[in-house]
């Protein structure tokens, strides 16, 4: 049953993957074809997804981090390319960021919800709270204290890890440690990612 | 192992000699004595030497150290019996010793030399293609089940000839004057050793007097098998005439004309060896 | 380089190599670490062989440009 | 087919992934080490161009920030590449594949011309591409037998991956590593500091090389 399933899974993204290539293929724009690929990548994480055990969400943050990782040095090259520099990066004019209360419940919200699910999801969603927290200000933040937050939570999951090795037997701290790690260090860098953009603008 | 290594690289400058001597009286010239390539050895030895003011030092140098290193690995790996998949890796980084001569220079001309080693990567895919049939038959890819094969069922190359073929075309791109030598055609001066001279070139020839018996060694033990010694001398020598005969009756191509000609040489052993995977 | 320096870094890897030789033959040392001792004092021989005989102090020059 | 690249002599565990040294990846990753090696210890050449319609010449050099970055460059290339030849894990070499993929365009992308980087944009999204048959093909591999670990998956009892998936990897493969594909569209080669751009070639290289025992194993 499974089995049939995952041939059929995997059948719908191969085309999907075909389709996308296809367009790729096609368009000669350099930036569509950048925004394409992104399309295209999303192919191979479904791919690993299908496998649907604990392996394939400890196989999908890598490949994930590869692929962004790859995007973003593209996407620097094509600014470097053509020699688009010192663009403003307007926010957006949304009825609820301009004022103040609405933006703080809703990331609260959010990121008391990614500290509840924990891990590298949790620190997404809470990242994204914080993103949107940060979004609605107009006014530029002290990145200062983002970034130690991110190294020391850094530190605390590759101490987590050195736990795990060699004193097996404190697994279970070792394992909280690293949980609350990659929740704040995804929460820092998601939120750096935003303000450093404003930063800029 | 010593005195075998030595022999071997002064055996393979000889070769090459004695290929050079028989494209020369092929085509109706008087041509160098055949121990002109040990001379060229012992004489660039005495040049003076000195590194390009362009060059990247370390590299420029390094790169030569690395080329007769990684030919003496192959050749002990050959001898001692190890995986044919090392020589096929040695055979393949040879091309990045080439790019690093080309490249740490800074002329020009040893920069042509180098890009087109990396496009006559096209050479290497045959070399593959026969190894993997090799692979398909014998199941292991140690030379010494290979040779143990051989030694009970007949020469691999009257079982699988077109693969013995493939190995003899790579064997053939990389000797001097060969149709498909295009990183030292004549436009580009002497193509990646342009600036090696002296001692550089002195080692470089080394390298390349091992190179030629290793591949020739290569090529007798995959596809013949065991052989007495003079045998092995024998055999090589006769391999050595009928490249030469090739390398002076046919006109050095284009580096367009030859990747496209060993791309369709790929693919033909591509099927080959597909057909030999399911119905072999 | 200096002659001299040459000749004796020549010698030194012959002595290593010899030595690696008579060590693999008595068994003392595997045979891989004698080819592994081979494969990185073949390339240095050679080319300290070559700097003994013509080592120059001589200036750098510029790559050749043409004709 | 056990022990293509000979057998393996050591073992080192972190794990559940297991690196393994066989003759055949030791001496590649050796080749990688001896090459990170040199890209530390030397300096860039100074490419030579003749100045037209004089009898005079010009050196390319290379300024000291862009040669940080690219130095940096070949340096995490060089690391990757060493990766990707012990690790004996068909998702690590993925990873490590795709790794190198990235290191190669950044080698090149510092160089301020717009020809090489034009040549540096089309070949990342080429390499980007290549990270879907490649970690595509890893997923398969783990769903049809259970494992990604290629000491277990080298053993017959596990069931046969089917072809296609090698095929996958291979593609992957030569999406992520330029150097003879890519050597055709000089302007990238034409980028002048040798032993950066040396890495390029070499990592790409080795990464084929390895990509063969893999297939070969699994």
């Amino acid at each position: 049953m499974t089995g049939a399933l995952y041939s059929w899974g995997l059948l719908v993204v191969l085309g999907s993957a075909v389709i996308g290539f296809a367009a790729l293929a096609i368009e000669k724009d350099d930036l569509h074809r950048l925004l394409l690929i992104d399309l295209v990548e999303i192919a191979s994480i479904g791919i690993i997804a299908l496998i649907g055990t604990d392996l394939a969400e400890a196989l999908i943050l890598p490949g994930l981090v590869v692929g962004i990782a790859e995007l973003l040095a593209l996407s620097q090259i094509y600014l470097m390319k053509e020699d688009l520099r010192d663009r403003t990066v307007r926010i957006p004019k949304i009825e609820v960021l301009q004022e103040l209360p609405a933006p703080l419940i809703l990331s609260m919200i959010l990121i008391v919800y990614g500290i509840i699910l924990s891990g590298f999801t949790g620190g997404a969603v809470a990242g994204l709270g914080a993103i949107f927290f940060i979004a609605a200000r107009t006014r530029t933040e002290d990145l200062h204290l983002l970034e130690l937050a991110s190294g020391l939570s850094w530190v605390l999951w590759i101490a987590a890890f050195f736990v795990f090795m060699f004193l097996p037997e404190y697994w279970y701290l070792a394992l909280m440690g690293a949980a609350v790690g990659i929740l704040i260090k995804v929460i820092t860098k998601m939120s750096l990612m935003g303000v450093m953009w404003e930063a800029r603008s | 192992m010593i005195p075998y290594l030595l022999f071997a690289t002064f055996f393979g400058l000889l070769l090459l000699g004695i290929h050079r001597k028989l494209i020369a009286r092929i085509q109706r010239r008087p041509g160098p004595p055949i121990w002109q390539e040990i001379l060229h050895t012992l004489k660039f030895s005495f040049k003076s030497t000195w590194i390009p003011a362009t060059a990247s030092e370390v590299l420029f140098v390094s790169v030569v150290l690395i080329a007769i290193g990684i030919w003496t690995a192959a050749f002990f790996v050959l001898v001692t019996g190890g995986s044919l998949l090392i020589i096929f890796a040695i055979y393949m980084l040879h091309k990045i010793v080439e790019h690093g001569f080309g490249l740490s220079s800074g002329s020009p001309y040893g920069k042509f030399g180098g890009v087109r080693s990396v496009i006559s990567a096209a050479s290497e895919i045959p070399l593959f293609v026969s190894v993997s049939a090799v692979a398909i038959f014998t199941g292991s890819l140690q030379i010494s089940d290979i040779i143990a094969y051989q030694a009970e069922t007949g020469p691999l190359l009257f079982t699988i000839p077109l693969a013995a073929i493939a190995l003899y075309l790579v064997i053939l791109s990389k000797v001097p004057a060969s149709p498909f030598a295009i990183v030292e055609s004549k436009e580009i001066v002497s193509g990646y050793k342009t600036e090696h001279f002296g001692v550089w070139r002195a080692g470089l020839e080394t390298c390349n007097g091992l190179k030629s018996y290793v591949l020739l060694l290569t090529f007798i033990t995959v596809f013949i098998g065991a052989l007495p010694f003079l045998g092995i001398l024998l055999t090589m020598l006769l391999l050595v005439v009928s490249l030469a005969f090739v390398c002076a009756l046919c006109p050095m191509l284009s580096p367009f004309d030859s990747v496209t000609i060993q791309t369709i040489i790929t693919g033909i052993m591509l099927i080959y060896v597909l057909y030999l995977g399911v119905f072999g | 380089m200096k002659k001299k320096t040459a000749f004796w870094l020549m010698v030194t890897v012959a002595v290593i190599a010899v030595l690696a030789l008579i060590l693999s033959e008595t068994g003392t040392i595997p045979e891989w670490l004698y080819l592994a001792v081979l494969v990185a004092g073949f390339p240095l021989f050679v080319l300290f062989l070559g700097l003994w005989w013509m080592a120059r102090e001589g200036d750098a020059d510029i790559p050749f440009m043409g004709y | 087919m056990i022990g293509a690249g000979g057998s393996p002599f050591m073992y080192l565990e972190f794990g559940d992934i297991v690196i393994y040294f066989s003759p055949y990846t030791l001496s590649l990753f050796l080749l990688a080490l001896v090459f990170t090696v040199l890209v530390i210890a030397s300096r860039p050449e100074r490419q030579l161009d003749i100045a037209f319609g004089a009898d005079a010449y010009t050196t390319k050099d290379i300024g000291l920030p862009e040669m940080r970055f690219r130095r940096f460059m070949a340096i995490a290339c060089g690391l990757a590449s060493m990766g990707a030849m012990v690790t004996g894990d068909v998702f690590d070499f993925c990873l490590f594949t795709s790794l190198v993929g990235i290191c190669n365009v950044g080698i090149v992308a510092a160089v301020r011309s717009r020809h090489v980087q034009n040549a540096a944009f089309q070949y990342g999204l080429v390499a980007l591409a290549g990270t879907v048959p490649l970690f595509g093909g890893a997923a398969i591999v783990a769903a049809t037998t259970g494992t990604l670990s290629l000491i277990e998956l080298s053993s017959t009892a596990l069931p046969a991956v089917p072809a296609v998936v090698k095929g996958f990897l291979v593609l992957g493969v030569m999406g992520e590593g330029m150097a003879p594909f890519y050597a055709a569209k000089a302007e990238m080669f034409r980028a002048p500091g040798a032993p950066y751009v040396i890495m390029c070639s070499l990592s790409s290289l080795l990464i084929f090389l390895r990509v063969i025992e893999v297939v070969l194993q699994v």
